[in-house]
């Protein structure tokens, strides 16, 4: 399984914060390309999405960072602490 | 052991907290052992009560757990690499907060002041783009914002590169 | 009215004093009635117990009453005029000193963080070569030195022209 | 009147915190010119001093610079506060 985690306004507008989902993609990618066909919202946030930010097991990452069991995905807007 | 003192223990530089910090306190802890240092740079970020013209009546601070304290600790070693620090600390707090409230703290000691200036303003620019931290704004009139980020951030860490 | 009274009327942002200061008290001043600040940059010099080599046991601050003062508003003044800011305070001690002691504080609020950073960096660069101030070190074993003037602190200076 | 102090250094290299002048000289120059002849120490640390600080009524100046009477003229090293 991978854990998939969203933050902040992505976690209000998937409404969810995060999810257990089979291990079945190789990369970032292919997860957002599953995850896009849920709906309008899902691909606007995250597939059409330019400011996308992605971390793979707490590490800064991208849609080619390949991913395996066990790993955690997040998804996020960039982000405004500080 | 709970999770938040696991972290503090894995990244005793970093604090994530609900708390409010003391300045004094959390400089003469930075000092502590350090007897060659002749410069402390400190900076704190508050909650301003008018954003992008609006007035903010509550400040609400989101973030990554885990993810938090290694982006910060990586900011923290990245400035070490960089300029001569004798020691640092960042504390960076979450949760609801109201105009005026401390946000963050960065704080620099070193033996000469260029190097704790450069490193504390490095340190807030780079946890200003990379540290997952999200504002959301409340209104006095209820409504709510998820504050924007700014481009002049992603420019400020530029200069770094 | 005694004379150092009546400097500090003249210029309520200085202060030229012999006790030591607390960092919180004064960026809480500093920050009183600026609802609209985001950012608080402080510096704090502090006493090494080595300079040059050499232990140090006791450190002395002379100064020229009522230059100082006069210097230290231009330097504020001269940050105000450069920077966008909401307020700032410089705080330096005179008298014996020990290592680890505070000797000054320099604190600077405004709206954004660059414009503080940038600020107290820049009055601190200028006081070191334009506030009349010296200091003497007295060595473990009584000796006694002035402290030369550092190239490097023209260096500094010069880059803000 | 002139008012002349001393400081730092200079004052224990001179044996002296301040003193009262005649305002018989126009310029920082000729006060300096004056003092030299003093003795070297004197000349050492105004006349020969290439690092020589000075302030007329509490502004930075020069050797250039006129002075009158009631002024208040100081000799000093180069600072080291902060």
């Amino acid at each position: 399984m991978v854990n998939v985690l969203y933050f902040a306004s992505f976690r209000e507008m998937l409404g969810k914060a995060s999810e257990q989902l089979p291990a079945s993609h190789t990369t970032v990618e292919s997860l957002i390309a599953e995850l896009a066909e849920r709906g309008e919202n899902w691909k606007q946030a995250l597939l059409d999405n330019q400011n996308l930010q992605i971390a793979v097991n707490h590490d800064v990452a991208n849609r080619q960072t390949e991913i395996k069991a066990g790993d955690e995905v997040a998804f996020f807007p960039p982000v405004t602490g500080g | 052991m709970a999770p938040e003192t696991q972290q503090s223990l894995k990244y005793p530089n970093i604090r994530v907290q609900e708390e409010d910090f003391d300045l004094s306190t959390e400089v003469a802890k930075l000092r502590e052992g350090h007897t060659d240092v002749g410069a402390v740079v400190s900076f704190v970020g508050t909650v301003r009560d008018i954003n992008e013209g609006d007035d903010v009546a509550v400040l609400e601070l989101e973030h990554y757990p885990g993810m938090t304290e290694k982006a910060l600790e990586n900011i923290r070693q990245e400035a070490h690499q960089r300029w001569e620090l004798e020691s640092s600390v960042i504390i960076h707090r979450i949760g609801k907060m109201y105009p005026t409230d401390q946000i963050v703290l960065v704080a620099v000691s070193s033996r000469h002041r260029e190097n704790a200036f450069y490193a504390a303003h490095f340190i807030m620019d780079y946890l200003k783009t990379n540290a997952p931290f999200w504002k959301k704004e409340t209104f006095p009139n209820g409504e709510e914002r998820w504050v924007d980020a700014r481009l002049s951030d992603q420019e400020a860490e530029k200069r770094w590169k």
